[in-house]
């Protein structure tokens, strides 16, 4: 067979999710060109990237999956930005058997009850952001109360956070519309609900996209002992962070924390090419390359997608978050995530999160949501 | 006897009916003559739109009614078939049902709207149902465990017509007999008829009324015409319409979605394909949309190649990236409007004319 | 040296959108008379109004006011100059109350304390439906209260060229008269009137001078007293003796 | 004017409004601090709106670009404040002010230019054409905020809010943010502005009958096509203004923004009666107050309270609160 | 026979048509003056049930009209040519007439509710539309669409539109307004061939007195909403009400 081996990358390129998606793409290059050391090619097979843009809208992700497939002879396919578009895609890797290695869509019914043998995913997956964060909040004597997005990723996400809550207590969840402006009401509900509770009080919050929930904190929320906490984000979120010195969360990734030969290729070969650090979905895309390659070099360049399945099961890589481990249940990438605290640092436009301490994967029991 | 096919509305105008007949084969032999699954999707776009389109244009080109909630009908349509095939399972059962249940729905709701179009100004009505379509698809999104929410519905359709379904081992001509080949002829059929049928309606005598309404609804109301009665029916029609050509994407598709089929993007293209058509007239419906969905799905393709010819100038290279394709869409949209003030079909005919 | 005319046209041709409508229109109207401009129906009366107004271009010929050539000039700069024009339509606002239409006229006046007293009363007494509808929307206004308003808007401010199109259809005769004493008065205070219309009375009552299209073309032009006179012209032009 | 017979029904829309939620909401220092958000929320809403109400309302051109007037207007506003960091960064309030200032003036500019090559290229081919305004100016839209995207990335940028504006002054229990204070002065003075100038001057006038009778204005003697221009462009500028306050509101900039707005300002000028300054205010505070309300009460309500508003209140007066036109 | 019994509108203060009792029987030409503003078109258009009226009712042959829609009017056999000129501006003239023709059609809403069929498959229509033509001297300008004729023909195909419609009432508001001395005597003739068949009751608004004297059989005169003249022509306009109020012999008032 020809030794060329093509592999789709399809993100949303264009569309709401656009800035994620480059950081992806600008990630999976670099992963690749590091994993081959520059070669670009495995055993001899030249890899060749196709990259496809969703837009966002899953009806096109679902048809470019299968042109990739099958026009493009694509041996397996990388992505999308959006949760949404992956659903979509998920039957489309059933029908042409293909491989299809899901990064970065949080959804976990990615790898949860649509699941089928053919879907992998080195991206966190919410229930590992949201237990993460419950790691890092979990504490005796400590209300909480949550404030998320009313759609799919947030109710995910605040459904395994609770899961994950045991010695903490919730005492209320806010969920309110994904294009909400004014955040005055909710707030006002969510300091209803805390302000006569006793001991710590937090709002841990989960959001995506535009929309700045920190502001509730215009309503003073000090005068009533309440904090804020939430996970991790893209750095041009994370400058809203810098009002909040001391909040702590857990991250999938920042591009300080990680102390690996991996990251830091990853950070050094980023400032040279943008002269910025690597982002959020950055260092996503650049474990999906290496898991590729990985794959790929076990393999021996055999690209048979039985093959392909059997030796990632289980497999073990290295990415700028240290090893990853793909488990045989749901194809789920196991990961570490980073417990953090803000510190308000004038060199950066951002809140720096500074490391409390590193979530092993073995700290974390990601529940396996598919039935198999 | 194709004069009576048309209802006698010819295309007068040899360059337009060339291009029909080209258009007419092209997606006839599409799956022949443009090989690959991304163009076989784009072939089952078209058909799509050109009912989608052709019915809004019985609503705006035929009776001068600006309505925002088309999409709404149209998405209607594709989540009938997409929940009930959801909840039913794969079984023609299910699908006929979900139409049934989709078109029962639109009929009531575009009831609705229709009365109360008699109520409000021209403009308010464009701009109620401007709100109310945009309600309808947060509505769609929040309704998750039936909708499947933002993520939509991923479905199966019955075996006959799922790609899985090989009726034949050996491709013809290149090309493998499966079900989604079917399933295209399937659509493709419901295309013909639903645009032969809306051609027939505009050129009924309720056809005509139509426009008398559309010119001057005081004056029509004045020799007799009750307005009320040729408005609402000309609602439901369109709605009931926009419904089959949801329904018709959803079994293209087996997915559906809130952007999928309940966008205000779709809506503006739409609208800007009615324009670029040439309103009212069905064969604009049908050479505009051919037009723009190609335009659209392989504008990118194009920009790739452009912004390689000019890697060089940088500037020009950031306006030619595919990544802002949509910069060349916007262009598109108004350039359209500055040179087919009437549309193709009235160009053409216009010129046929001389 | 200025010339006796006010407003000149010479061969003007205008065409609108494919029609070629207007061949050759010659027309003179002298300083400080009332010139009539009779013809048929589709004979280009409202088509050359609209012509000198800028209101279509003309493709050939030219257009002077004055000694001034305004064939090109934009209609805001030719209605600048001093001309007034009451269009075949009324050109009423009927979203506006008929105080705010006269207002628009009064370019002068910034609001409606500012119009000039004297020339209100004036017009309040040859159109006394003005002033009783002074604040309802004009759009409800009877069809001849709607011209009398057209009119009075022409002339709430003085001008030096008024150009009237029909001014008298709908008007019950006693309004007629009235409008009849209105351009006698506006006549005599210097002013120069060019009126298409159909009324004969009104216009052998008013006329100095007159000019006859037809076919977009003029086809007679002479004193209206002459033309009075002669039934076998009127005959052979208009189809009927005044 | 017409003080006289002045119709003060709409305006008690607001405080009946207000009353009505009072007893629902429960403790009265919520309520305090939910009206008072909502009504500044609302002069937020109104400015942004106000430059519609001249361009949609009173020449009648259904411009769907005008979101991209506001999206720039804050992106410039970026800009700016991005380079008077030290102004910005300062604790006195003073200090904040003045930069914000200058940021408001360029981005009136900008806007205001922009809105000049707009009016030329979009929307003077189509005046009195709504259908082809809809199309062309969301042709504008697109064509902008890809722009937009080229200049300043298609991501998410941050416009933090000076410091002395953060936070809020307490009044017993409820909290009032600074910067929406601020939001109501300036809102105020556009209202004050836009409103004397439609009462003491022919400027509204003159719109309103150019968009029944272009030739008959021009036939006056006005040049009704350099009036639209300036009117546009004033729209564009107050959607600039807008796009300032919108985006120190949400403190960081997406290229969307401006579209995601578009349906909530159509909304507050229907309410306001297409044209009308008062109505248009009153709108944007009862939009303003209601999604507030809702928002405490009935979170998963909220997205449909500003449609509901409008139904209903074009149910009791199927023109908006203050009909400007009668016909068209 | 119409009727109206105590027809009565008011606009805000302003009552524009107020309580007008009258009948008008079939084979009479019936003249309305008055001055302007006096109600003459609002009182057509509380008959054609163009405006409701605020008191009052409307009957035809006996049989209420009031609460009728204008359309349902129209259909009961009142036809209605307007003052200001009020058409289909972007079809042609033949289409204008023939949509007039087919709202006379019986059943299934003149059939306009007839989805199937094929519009030019319905010649008959078109040749009654044709006929019509010819009788306003039209025929010739039958594709022309109708915003590019000249005033006068448009007032031409105003009427055709109420020829069209065969009412047994026949509304006329100043058919002639604006039409030059050649043209106006087609209009005029058609309504002389309407006197002639003797079934048609027929309303005449029109402020020209010449062709009022010729035509009509009977007169009223409406000032200031009020009917306060009804009878031969010779003798209305004799009296004084008409000499000063209308024809402004004396200074006219308002
Ligand atoms: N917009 C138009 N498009 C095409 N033809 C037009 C248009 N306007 C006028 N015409 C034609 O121009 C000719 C002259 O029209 P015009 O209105 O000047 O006649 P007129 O003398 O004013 O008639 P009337 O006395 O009835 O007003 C007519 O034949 C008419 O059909
Ligand atoms: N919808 C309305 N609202 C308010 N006033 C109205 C309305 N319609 C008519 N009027 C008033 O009623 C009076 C009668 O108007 P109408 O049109 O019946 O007069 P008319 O007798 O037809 O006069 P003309 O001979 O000028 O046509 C006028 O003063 C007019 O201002
Ligand atoms: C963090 C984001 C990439 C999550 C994205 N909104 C999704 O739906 O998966
Ligand atoms: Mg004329
Ligand atoms: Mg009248």
């Amino acid at each position: 067979q020809s030794n060329e081996i093509r592999i789709a990358h399809i993100y949303s390129k264009t569309g709401p999710l656009e800035a994620y998606g480059k950081q992806t793409q600008t990630g999976f290059m670099m992963g690749l060109n590091y994993a081959t050391g520059g070669t670009m090619t495995v055993n001899g097979k030249k890899l060749t990237v196709i990259e496809k843009d969703d837009q966002g809208k899953p009806d096109l992700g679902k048809s470019l999956l299968a042109a990739a497939y099958a026009d493009d002879k694509a041996a397996l396919a990388v992505g999308p930005t959006s949760s949404g578009v992956a659903l979509a895609m998920l039957p489309v890797a059933e029908e042409y058997k293909k491989i299809l290695l899901v990064e970065p869509a949080v959804a976990d019914s990615i790898t949860g009850d649509k699941w089928n043998k053919y879907i992998f995913r080195t991206g966190r997956n919410s229930s590992q952001d949201a237990i993460s964060n419950a790691v890092a909040l979990d504490k005796p004597g400590v209300s909480i109360a949550t404030l998320a997005q009313d759609y799919a990723f947030g109710r995910d996400g605040v459904k395994a956070f609770k899961d994950a809550i045991k010695k903490a207590k919730i005492v209320h969840e806010e969920y309110l519309p994904q294009n909400t402006t004014d955040f005055t009401a909710g707030a006002q509900r969510l300091i209803d609900k805390l302000k006569d509770q006793p001991g710590r009080k937090v709002i841990w919050v989960v959001w995506a996209g535009a929309g700045n929930p920190f502001k509730i904190a215009d309503l003073d929320l000090k005068r009533y002992g309440i904090e804020i906490a939430t996970g991790g984000n893209i750095l041009p979120a994370m400058a809203s962070y810098k009002q909040f010195p001391g909040m702590e969360g857990a991250t999938y990734y920042y591009f300080g924390i990680p102390k690996n030969p991996v990251n830091e290729a990853l950070v050094a070969a980023h400032y040279k090419e943008f002269k910025t650090p690597p982002d959020f979905f950055t260092a996503g895309g650049f474990s999906a390359a290496m898991a590729v390659v990985t794959a790929l070099k076990k393999t021996g360049g055999d690209t048979g997608t039985n093959k392909l399945i059997s030796t990632m099961e289980g497999m073990s890589f290295d990415t700028p978050k240290g090893t990853m481990t793909f488990r045989k249940e749901d194809h789920q990438a196991l990961q570490s995530m980073y417990h953090f605290k803000i510190k308000a640092d004038p060199a950066f436009a951002w809140g720096v999160p500074e490391l409390v301490h590193e979530i092993k994967a073995s700290e974390m029991d990601i529940p396996v949501k598919n039935k198999r | 006897m194709l004069k009576r096919l048309l209802s006698n509305d010819l295309p007068r105008s040899r360059v337009l009916a060339v291009l029909l007949v080209a258009l007419l084969i092209a997606l006839a032999f599409a799956p022949f003559i443009f090989p690959g699954v991304k163009a076989l999707s784009v072939a089952a776009k078209v058909l799509v739109f050109i009912v989608l389109v052709a019915s809004f244009d019985l609503l705006l080109g035929y009776t001068g009614i600006v309505s925002f909630a088309h999409t709404m009908f149209f998405g209607i349509g594709a989540y009938g078939i997409a929940i009930s095939a959801t909840r039913l399972g794969p079984g023609w059962g299910a699908v006929l049902l979900g139409l049934g249940a989709a078109l029962v729905v639109s009929l009531l709701l575009s009831l609705a709207i229709g009365l109360f179009s008699l109520r409000v100004r021209a403009i308010f009505f464009a701009m109620i149902t401007l709100a109310v379509a945009s309600a309808f698809q947060t509505l769609a999104s929040q309704l998750s465990d039936f909708t499947g929410g933002e993520d939509g519905l991923t479905f199966k359709l019955p075996e006959l017509i799922s790609p899985s379904f090989e009726f034949a081992e050996e491709p013809f001509l290149g090309v493998s007999l499966d079900g989604r080949l079917l399933c295209y002829y399937l659509l493709f059929v419901a295309a013909v008829v639903l645009v032969l049928a809306l051609l027939r309606i505009v050129n009924s005598p309720f056809g005509r009324v139509l426009q008398a309404i559309r010119e001057n609804e005081f004056r029509a109301e004045a020799i007799g015409y009750r307005v009320v009665v040729y408005r609402t029916t000309a609602s439901v029609l369109s709605a009931l319409f926009a419904t089959l050509a949801g329904a018709m994407l959803a079994i293209w598709l087996r997915y559906n979605g809130p952007d999928t089929s309940l966008s205000f993007e779709i809506m503006i293209d739409v609208l800007l394909i009615v324009v670029i058509g040439g309103m009212g007239t069905v064969y604009g419906a049908a050479i505009g949309a051919a037009l723009f969905v190609v335009a659209q799905s392989y504008l990118q393709d194009l920009l790739r190649l452009g912004n390689e010819a000019v890697s060089g100038v940088s500037w020009l290279a950031a306006l030619l990236s595919p990544d802002r394709w949509l910069l060349w869409l916007g262009v598109l949209f108004v350039l359209s409007v500055y040179y087919f003030p009437t549309g193709i079909v009235g160009r053409l005919r216009a010129r046929a004319k001389r | 040296m200025t010339s006796p005319n006010l407003l000149t046209l010479e061969g003007v041709h205008t065409h609108i959108g494919a029609y070629h409508i207007l061949h050759g229109v010659d027309l003179v109207v002298p300083k400080g008379q009332l010139t009539m401009l009779l013809g048929r129906n589709g004979a280009g009366k409202t088509t050359t109004l609209r012509t000198v107004m800028g209101l279509w271009h003309a493709s050939q010929g030219r257009v002077r006011f004055g000694d001034k050539d305004i064939t090109a000039l934009h209609t805001p700069q030719i209605a600048g100059l001093g001309i007034a024009y009451v269009p075949e339509n009324m050109g009423i606002f009927s979203d506006l109350t008929v105080k705010e239409n006269m207002l628009l006229a009064a370019r002068g006046a910034k609001n409606a304390e500012q119009m000039d007293e004297a020339r209100l009363k004036w017009i309040f007494e040859l159109f006394p439906a003005v002033q009783k509808f002074w604040s309802h929307p004009a759009g409800k206004l009877s069809g001849g209260q709607k011209q009398m308003l057209a009119v009075a808007r022409a002339i709430v401010e003085p001008r030096e060229l008024l150009i009237v199109d029909e001014p008298s259809k709908g008007l019950a005769p006693a309004i007629i008269n009235n409008m009849i004493q209105a351009f006698d008065a506006l006549k005599k205070s210097g002013v120069t009137v060019l009126l298409v219309e159909q009324n004969i009375h009104f216009a052998q009552r008013l006329g100095d001078s007159v000019a006859v299209m037809d076919n977009g073309r003029v086809v007679h032009s002479g004193s209206m007293a002459a033309f009075s006179a002669d039934e076998e012209l009127q005959r052979s032009l208009l189809g009927l003796a005044l | 004017m017409k003080t006289l017979d002045f119709d003060w029904k709409p305006l008690l829309l607001v405080p009946v409004l207000a009353l009505v939620a009072l007893p629902l909401t429960g403790s009265f220092s919520t309520w305090l601090t939910l009206t008072v958000a909502g009504l500044a929320m609302g002069m937020i809403i109104f400015i942004i709106a106000s430059g519609l109400t001249l361009v949609f309302g009173l020449m009648d051109v259904l411009n769907f670009g005008h979101g991209v007037f506001i999206a720039l207007g804050a992106f410039v506003a970026s800009a700016v404040l991005g380079g008077m960091g030290d102004w910005t960064g300062s604790q006195e309030v003073w200090r904040n002010l003045v930069a914000v200032f200058p940021a408001m003036l360029v981005a009136m500019a900008v806007a205001g230019a922009i809105g000049l090559a707009f009016e030329r290229f979009i929307v003077r081919p189509v005046y009195g054409q709504h259908l082809k305004q809809i199309l062309i100016t969301m042709g504008g839209m697109i064509i902008g905020e890809e722009l937009i995207k080229v200049i300043w990335g298609p991501g998410q940028i941050p416009l933090p809010l000076p410091d002395g504006l953060r936070g809020s002054l307490l009044v017993g229990d409820a909290a009032i943010s600074k910067y929406r204070l601020l939001a109501v002065a300036v809102g105020l003075v556009v209202f004050g502005v836009l409103a004397w100038t439609l009462a003491r001057t022919k400027i509204g006038l003159l719109i309103r009958a150019g968009v029944q009778d272009r030739e008959m204005v021009e036939s006056l003697g006005y040049r009704i096509g350099r009036l639209f221009i300036g009117v546009f462009v004033v729209g564009s500028a107050l959607a600039g203004l807008g796009g300032v306050m919108w985006g120190l509101f949400q403190q960081n900039l997406i290229p969307q923004m401006g579209a995601q707005v578009n349906v909530l300002i159509f909304i507050v000028i229907i309410i306001g009666g297409l044209g009308s300054t008062t109505g248009a205010l009153i709108g944007a505070l009862l939009v303003g107050l209601m999604t507030n309300y809702t928002g405490f009460l009935l979170p998963v309500a909220t997205q449909f309270a500003s449609i509901v508003l409008m139904v209903a209140v074009l149910l009791w007066r199927p023109q908006g609160v203050y009909p400007v036109a009668s016909s068209r | 026979m119409l009727e109206t019994r105590g027809l009565t509108v008011r606009f805000g203060g302003h009552v524009a048509v107020n309580d007008v009792s009258c009948s008008f029987a079939p084979g009479t030409l019936t003249a309305i003056v008055g001055p302007n503003g006096a109600g003459k078109t609002t009182y057509f258009n509380l008959i054609s049930g163009q405006l409701k009226a605020t008191a009052g009712t409307v009957s035809l042959d006996g049989r209420m009209l009031s609460g009728l829609s204008a359309s349902a009017r129209t259909r009961a056999g009142l036809g209605r040519a307007f003052q200001l000129t009020n058409l289909f501006p972007n079809l042609t003239v033949l289409e204008n007439v023939r949509l007039a023709v087919q709202a006379t059609q019986e059943g299934a809403h003149r059939r306009g509710l007839n989805l199937w069929s094929i519009w030019s498959d319905h010649r008959a229509l078109t040749e009654r539309a044709d006929r019509i033509l010819a009788e306003v001297a039209l025929k010739a300008k039958e594709h022309a669409t109708v915003a590019s004729l000249p005033h006068g023909d448009q007032r031409k195909l105003e009427v055709a539109l109420l020829m069209a419609l065969e009412p047994k009432v026949f509304m006329f508001d100043e058919p002639t307004a604006g039409m030059n001395a050649a043209e106006a005597p087609v209009i005029l003739d058609l309504i002389r061939a309407l006197k002639k068949d003797r079934s048609k009751t027929i309303l005449l608004v029109e402020h020209k007195m010449d062709v009022v004297r010729e035509l009509a059989d009977r007169i009223i005169v409406l000032h200031n909403g009020q009917l306060v003249a009804d009878g031969e022509p010779a003798e209305v306009i004799a009296s004084p009400v008409v000499q000063e109020a209308y024809l402004g012999v004396a200074k006219e008032p308002a």
